[in-house]
């Protein structure tokens, strides 16, 4: 698919050397071009209306209807958002450090796009090539997003904002230690730090890291909400303590990159998790060959239910601009769910169907690790900063710790002993689950009765 | 207090840690301090060691406007206090009036009174759950709460035409008869609360979370609590089991069985307990009493003109923050000589200091929500 | 104290007219030997029908005025609740003594009442509340304007705000006080509003010009 | 050609940087400087192709040290030092590394002149795929022919954490107290 255009373009454009160079370059690095550009540009967008389905999600659990006002059923509420945001008064505070102040949202959105470019979307979908560091490279340049969330606090000279700049330093120190050493179990179970390499174990191995390493992976999703400085976690963000945090001076367009900087760090975390326990762009039940054919088409079929689901709730629109909306809306499912389909019965362009699939599962995924974080950010209370620190310390760092020599010595017992694999998996999580347990009575034991959280993680998870 | 003490020691701890004490000022524009509470807090990183209230925001001076208008002219006045438990407050006023013109209220109009006021301690209630869930970090309770303070509020709104600041009660009795279908009204509600009182604990009662914001956050002893005036849920929350619907009947309380709920440790988490079974048991009045109310008179022998003779009286009742006390002093004319309210509000947000110091910024937020203060009341 | 000389004193302070006739329940006059004669003017001025200030002579009363003697003026009951009126300058000893022995243990209120035509222009009224036995007392002592009660603080410290708030209201100012400034006022409020001579369209107009940029000051 | 741009870029940023660091006067100014730098010297590393250094250098010292740093800085009061600084010995010290500095400049210079090649113009380097992945390189030489070193010094850390765990503990005791 690449050649043919780019060839004729070269035909075109090789007069000069310069343009042969220019031709050669852009020969080389298209794909990634393109896709970073895609990514620049739909960030905002996504993360736009992954806030609009939080509030429909969190208006639907709240017995009320979330935005309704813009568009129908709230469609366009992003752009309004959006155009607000960019024509509000952009204030800096007196005695705030002026330079800083404008850039510290700057570092936290160029982080957090950066460290989009190693994640793969999809078997085709991605920016980097396959560099030997991928998941540590996602996880080092996200984690800078926290030095706009520092210095903006800092610069913004207010009590409030310093005050959650320090907390999101000591939960970011605590956390990132966490969520790598959860991470570590998964890349043992890979034996690789690319990205693809870690989808294609999971392959070859016929499972998700998911069930390899469960525990692995909670405490990366206690983590990874923490790092996201999503609730139950949003201490630096606590609106009823610290007002809005590190945010509490910003306005206009400076908060909007903050705000999109936190949901494409959520985007990041969800896409980390997804790739390294998730399967990445595997469908379920990947390596089951008779099911090539049915969960092929799956995807094409999901997108067109959802179109004639919209057909359904038109008729019972009270506006007429709604129904056409949804009409509308209906049609752009049918033509995504054409575009799946197309492959099926072209010949020539079968060699797409991997990639397009493999974007939807993946994609999908990442749109349910996401619904969780919002799904808890609706259910739980916060925790008060020492309980998050005790958390983080005494729970989530030695479970983390305990459970590497878990997966190890569960891959050595599957590997070099030959057990069942599942057996050595079960064993060993019995293991870290047992001494997670006696750390929590240990913790119980000694917390002061002031400062104790009675805090089981994985109670508080449950629901 | 024995706060000198304390202050002696977050010194020497600052010493320590050189001089890093930093002063934080909460409000009067802050999410959580309820409206217009200003809380200056001495912070020793993010532990309070001493904190200032600034209150007088919201000073409308009810007290000096009190002593301008007729007695039934005040009365309005009142609602504008405790303005989420507006129906408590004309109670308290007009029993205190009542009291002050030694007439009888007949026992049709004291049946209403309290079911209506009861339905407004639930109200008062859930608005306090709400927002005090929403401060520990909770979203979602906030809305169901006030979906079921919605059906209170149109109970109100069909039995007087006014939603919050109702005006329910005349002195000397009602002004309206309860509406048809009232008693159905107040039983749905009544039947359908007990499901949705269910909701909030399965949110909350349980969450490992909560607890752990709650529970040892902002205790307070039962000696404290009567050294400091603090009354209501809160005295009850430390223990003393103490209520003035019991232990001096007003309305028509002394018809009707109800438990008093007490807490043992007087934490925010024995007070979150109590308030939910207080709920619990102003539903329990309020069933008891669309049983069977009384057929009669709805106003007792009060004239146009009121015109009390000179003399003082001071009539308090349980409102749902605590007692809500009127001293009125009558001159003989047909204004209030003075009408010195004691709002709970008020007194109890002086208990703020002994609960918090030692406690954590995030604690803050759980004490003022649990104090269920409202400003309108604290500053009149 | 000189237990003997106070209940004559109390007899003759006692009669319940000169209460029910002027717009004050308590005694137009404060110090306690002179409390007949300045009783008397007041008396002839228009004569309500019924008394319902009663004076009271019961246990308690007695208990107190074995205690306190003359400082008790008056024990009397309003509508079935009854008050003590009292010389301020026992003000703090009364209150102790009405937690400690009497089981008052709640500052249930503490207010103040203006009357500028008395001497002792201002009635501090403090109601108590009894857990054990579910009784209510109140306290009544007149202060001029001048004098400087002891504060009751370090008996409830519940009274703290609240003599903040007579300060704020009154200009009642408390010795002992740990920190009486004005509470429901701006602390430069000019004026005290709840005294009678403080009309209710009355301003700190200078304060609210300086302070809230409003140029009419209202 | 793209290398070299990249290299100069990376390079001058880092030593503009540095050169910020040390002239600012505002603390939390030079962290950031700081972290300018040591983004620029991990630039450096990844166009060497040592894609591990890189991304240890951003976790380790940008996401870690350096946010502790800050984090520090916040917390202790910046006005105070400026005016504290009456170092005298301070100027003379710094001249000396100055000319030090400038001695061994002048003869890098010389001696890249000597050198074959462009001089200080970096010749291209190996292209990526032709080198061997280096983090698995580098972990097989750590964990086989530099175990014992890496065993000593993960001892070492252990020590000095043990030691900075022991050190919070007993002041939070003492301050308690």
């Amino acid at each position: 698919m690449s050649h043919p255009v780019t060839q004729a373009l070269g035909c075109v454009l090789s007069i000069s050397p310069t343009m042969q160079a220019v031709v050669a370059f852009l020969k080389t690095w298209w794909v990634e071009l393109v896709c970073g550009v895609v990514i620049v540009a739909a960030v905002p967008l996504v993360a736009g209306y992954v806030v609009l389905v939080e509030r429909k999600l969190m208006a639907d659990m709240q017995a009320r209807l979330g935005p309704m006002r813009v568009g129908p059923h709230g469609l366009l509420q992003p752009i309004a958002d959006a155009v607000k945001l960019l024509i509000k008064e952009d204030i800096i505070p007196r005695d705030a450090d002026a330079f800083i102040f404008w850039f510290a949202p700057v570092i936290s959105m160029v982080a957090a796009l950066t460290s989009m470019g190693a994640i793969y979307f999809g078997p085709a979908f991605r920016v980097a090539q396959d560099i030997n560091i991928g998941i540590l490279f996602v996880i080092g340049v996200s984690s800078l997003g926290f030095l706009g969330i520092i210095l903006g606090g800092w610069a913004s000279n207010s009590h409030y904002s310093i005050m959650g700049a320090l907390r999101s330093t000591a939960q970011l120190v605590s956390y990132e230690t966490a969520g790598g050493l959860a991470i570590i179990s998964a890349l043992l179970l890979s034996g690789s730090l690319k990205i693809r390499a870690i989808v294609d174990a999971q392959s070859d191995q016929h499972v998700w890291f998911l069930f390899l390493a469960p525990v692995a992976f909670f405490t990366y999703l206690v983590a990874s909400i923490a790092e996201t400085n999503r609730a139950p976690f949003d201490l630096p963000e606590a609106e009823s303590e610290l007002v809005a945090g590190y945010m509490t001076e910003y306005s206009g367009f400076r908060w909007a990159l903050y705000f999109l900087g936190e949901y494409a760090n959520m985007i990041v975390v969800a896409s980390v998790a997804t790739t390294l326990f998730l399967g990445g762009w595997l469908r379920p039940f990947s390596n089951v060959r008779w099911l090539d054919i049915p969960m092929g088409v799956l995807p094409a079929l999901l997108i067109a239910a959802l179109g004639v689901y919209c057909i359904y709730r038109a008729g019972k629109q009270p506006v007429k601009v709604q129904l056409g909306f949804m009409w509308v809306v209906a049609l752009c499912c049918f033509g995504v769910a054409v575009i799946y389909l197309v492959p099926w019965l072209v010949a020539p362009l079968r060699f797409a169907i991997p990639g397009l699939n493999g974007a939807f599962w993946f994609l999908f995924k990442v749109a349910v690790y996401i619904y969780v974080f919002m799904w808890l950010r609706f259910t739980l209370p916060r925790y008060r900063f020492d309980q998050l620190m005790h958390l983080g310390w005494y729970i989530l760092i030695p479970l983390a710790i305990v459970n590497i020599f878990s997966v190890g010595i569960a891959m050595f017992l599957s590997l070099e002993l030959g057990w069942n694999r599942w057996l050595a998996v079960m064993l060993t999580t019995a293991f870290t689950l047992a001494v997670s347990l006696l750390l929590v009575r240990l913790h119980d034991k000694h917390a002061s009765a002031a400062s104790s959280t009675s805090a089981v993680p994985s109670d508080s998870y449950a629901g | 207090m024995a706060d000198s003490i304390q202050n002696d020691a977050s010194q020497q701890n600052n010493t320590l840690l050189g001089a890093d004490e930093l002063v934080l000022n909460m409000g009067p524009q802050h999410p959580s301090t309820h409206g217009v509470l200003r809380v200056k807090l001495k912070l020793d990183g993010e532990r309070v060691r001493g904190t200032e209230c600034v209150i007088g925001y919201l000073h409308r001076g009810v007290e000096k406007i009190a002593e301008n208008r007729t007695y039934q002219q005040f009365a309005p006045y009142v609602d504008r206090m405790d303005y989420v438990a507006a129906v408590s407050n004309g109670l308290g006023y007009c029993e205190a009036v009542e009291k002050l013109l030694q007439v009888e209220v007949p026992i049709r109009a004291r049946v209403i009174r309290t079911i209506l006021t009861e339905l407004q301690r639930i109200a008062s209630h859930l608005v306090w759950l709400g927002t005090h869930a929403l401060d520990i970090g909770a979203l979602t309770p906030l809305f169901y709460c006030f979906r079921e303070r919605e059906e209170i509020l149109k109970i109100f709104e069909k039995y007087c035409g006014a939603r919050l600041t109702t005006h329910a009660f005349r002195i000397g009795g009602l002004q309206y008869e309860s509406y048809d279908g009232f008693e159905k009204d107040v039983e749905r509600f009544c039947k359908d609360f007990e499901r949705r009182i269910q909701d909030y604990v399965d949110l909350l009662t349980g969450n490992s979370i909560w607890i752990g914001r709650t529970r040892n956050v902002g205790v307070l002893s039962a000696e404290d609590c009567i050294a400091l005036g603090a009354t209501g849920p809160i005295l009850r929350a430390s223990g003393v089991k103490w209520d003035l619907r019991k232990a001096q009947p007003y309305a028509a309380y002394d018809r009707y069985e109800f438990e008093i709920p007490i807490g043992t440790n007087g934490d925010t988490y024995d007070r979150y307990m109590v308030r939910m079974e207080e709920m619990r048991q102003s539903r329990r009045i309020c069933l008891q009493a669309i049983e069977n109310i009384p057929e009669g008179a709805i106003f007792g022998k009060v004239g146009k003109v009121i015109k009390p003779a000179p003399g003082e009286v001071y009539h308090s009742i349980e409102a749902p923050k605590g007692i809500l006390g009127y001293y009125i002093v009558s001159d003989g004319t047909t204004q209030p000589y003075r009408v010195r309210i004691r709002p709970p509000s008020f007194v109890n947000l002086q208990a703020l200091d002994k609960m918090i110091r030692g406690h954590l910024v995030a604690d803050v937020v759980a004490v003022i929500g649990t104090l269920d203060i409202v400003l309108g009341e604290v500053d009149r | 104290m000189a237990d003997e000389s106070k209940p004559s004193q109390e007899s003759e302070s006692t009669p319940p007219e000169p209460k029910a006739t002027s717009p004050t329940p308590p005694p137009k006059s404060a110090p306690a030997p002179a409390a007949p004669a300045a009783a008397k003017p007041a008396a002839p001025a228009p004569k309500a029908p019924p008394a319902l200030q009663i004076p009271v002579d019961n246990e308690w009363v007695q208990r107190y005025r074995a205690r306190f003697g003359s400082a008790i003026l008056e024990a009397l009951e309003d509508r079935k609740q009854p008050y003590l009126v009292i010389d301020v300058s026992q003000l703090s000893e009364i209150a102790r003594y009405s937690r400690d022995e009497e089981k008052f243990d709640l500052l249930e209120d503490y207010t103040a009442v203006d009357w500028p035509r008395r001497e002792k222009r201002f009635d501090l009224v403090a109601i108590l509340y009894s857990f054990p036995n579910n009784t209510r007392l109140r306290l009544k002592a007149a202060v001029a304007a001048n004098e400087r009660p002891k504060s009751l603080v370090d008996i409830w410290p519940t009274a703290d705000w609240l003599e903040r708030e007579i300060f704020d209201m009154f200009g009642v100012e408390f010795t002992g006080h740990p920190g009486l400034k004005r509470i429901l006022l701006p602390d430069g409020w000019n004026g005290h509003p709840l005294r009678k001579d403080y009309d209710i369209l009355q301003q700190d107009t200078a304060w609210v010009r300086e302070n809230l940029g409003i140029e009419s000051g209202q | 050609m793209l290398d070299s741009i990249f290299f100069y870029f990376f390079a001058g940023v880092a030593v503009l940087s540095a050169g910020l660091m040390v002239t600012r006067r505002n603390a939390l100014h030079s962290a950031v400087c700081l972290v300018a730098t040591l983004l620029a010297i991990a630039g450096i590393f990844l166009q060497l192709r040592a894609e591990f250094l890189f991304i240890t250098q951003i976790i380790l010292y940008v996401g870690g040290i350096m946010v502790l740093f800050i984090f520090v800085i916040m917390l202790v009061r910046l006005d105070a030092p400026i005016h504290q600084i009456r170092f005298r010995l301070q100027r003379f010290v710094a001249v000396l590394v100055i000319l030090a500095l400038a001695f061994e400049g002048v003869v890098i210079l010389l001696l890249a002149r000597k050198l074959p090649g462009e001089g200080l113009l970096i010749q291209g380097s190996a292209p990526a795929d032709k080198l061997p992945p280096n983090s698995e390189a580098l972990a097989k030489s750590l964990f086989s022919d530099y175990l014992l070193p890496f065993e000593i010094a993960s001892v070492l850390l252990l020590v000095a954490m043990v030691g900075a765990v022991v050190m919070a503990k007993s002041r939070k005791r003492t301050s308690e107290s």
